[in-house]
């Protein structure tokens, strides 16, 4: 299972702060993308940073261990 | 003594955070600080107030990495990085960057690098609320 | 409400200082703020205290110019700045230099500016007390 | 009358704070600094800013007005 977090204007447009995916063997951060952006396509056309447990990825290819909380993110606004 | 870096709800001292930096050193002689505040009117729409969204532990564990970073690259004797979360009202403080080293350059440098990075890397996101209805903010490029 | 510029022998507080330039307009987005602290060891020497002389009342005038060039060239909202004379010790502030405008960069490029400028222009002179004895600082090129 | 007024290591080396000199019509900055270097050739070796009534000036050929006051400085460390 992985743990995909949403905050903020993403959060708001998937109408949640979390979802959970299924997990299967070789998966990548590429395939999760895929799945979910086909599901929620107006949230993830604001999506431009990802982070896998918490720390910045940019490389889709990046393969997924199972239990990996997964975070698509809009830019950034703080400070 | 509070922890050096922090994300709160609760509004800062400037003068307590610069005493707590100042103890870790005698031999600071510039001490730089950024302090960003919401303003009250923005993007031509007055703002009433600005609430924050964040990714908890990566953020605080962004700001971390920031300050230890910061501190490693200017030769700093030491930095403190502050930001609020829940809902400000126009005026109120939002971030504080305090820098400390021996020399005004390094501290006001990295102070600057501190607040341009943390922009870009720490993962918080700020809603103000207007008479309009209320409007995620999209940071310019 | 304290003189935006001002020479003083007591010390200061930056709560107050950054409450008196936040209260010129609610449209100020960043503060950058410049702290120069007595160290207690400079140039291979332990430092006691430090002692100043200033041409007082040039040197006020200087930093009001310097407050309005500021204002003027980094379009701020508002500026403040803060000499310490008489004598002071390790760890002490000696000046405080606090810049607000709507955005972050021309705050801390103008904080940056002041205190640059302020160290050319205006007529203060600091002595070092060692336990070697006395010496007036003799300001690197 | 020209009031020249000393600060910190300017003031030491010439053991006092204030000197009176006289004035006379069409006087310069540069006579007035040439006669007290003159006088006070190790204080004067550390001057290199000067002032008029409060002003910076760097051009000795200033022409000074009577009860003027000037100022020889040493390079400033301040803040």
């Amino acid at each position: 299972m992985i743990r995909v977090v949403f905050f903020g204007p993403v959060a708001d447009r998937i109408g949640s702060n979390q979802l959970r995916a299924d997990f299967h063997a070789g998966m990548t951060l590429q395939q999760l993308r895929d799945g979910l952006a086909a599901q929620h396509a107006r949230a993830f056309e604001i999506v431009s940073m990802m982070a896998v447990n918490g720390e910045h990825v940019r490389d889709l290819a990046l393969p997924l261990a199972d239990n990996s909380e997964v975070a698509f993110m809009a830019k950034f606004s703080g400070g | 003594m509070k922890e050096a870096v922090r994300i709160q709800t609760e509004d800062f001292s400037q003068d307590e955070e610069i005493a707590a930096l100042k103890g870790r050193s005698r031999r600071m002689g510039g001490i730089g600080t950024f302090l960003g505040c919401a303003r009250d009117f923005s993007e031509g729409r007055d703002v009433s107030e600005i609430s924050f969204d964040a990714y908890g532990s990566m953020a605080l564990s962004e700001m971390r990495k920031l300050r230890e970073e910061a501190i490693a690259q200017f030769g700093l004797l030491d930095a403190r990085i502050v930001h609020r979360i829940g809902t400000v009202q126009g005026g109120d403080n939002i971030v504080f960057i305090a820098t400390g080293a021996e020399h005004r350059v390094a501290a006001l440098e990295a102070c600057r690098w501190i607040i341009d990075e943390l922009k870009q890397r720490v993962p918080i996101w700020k809603k103000e609320v207007t008479p309009q209805g209320d409007a995620w903010v999209v940071p310019h490029p």
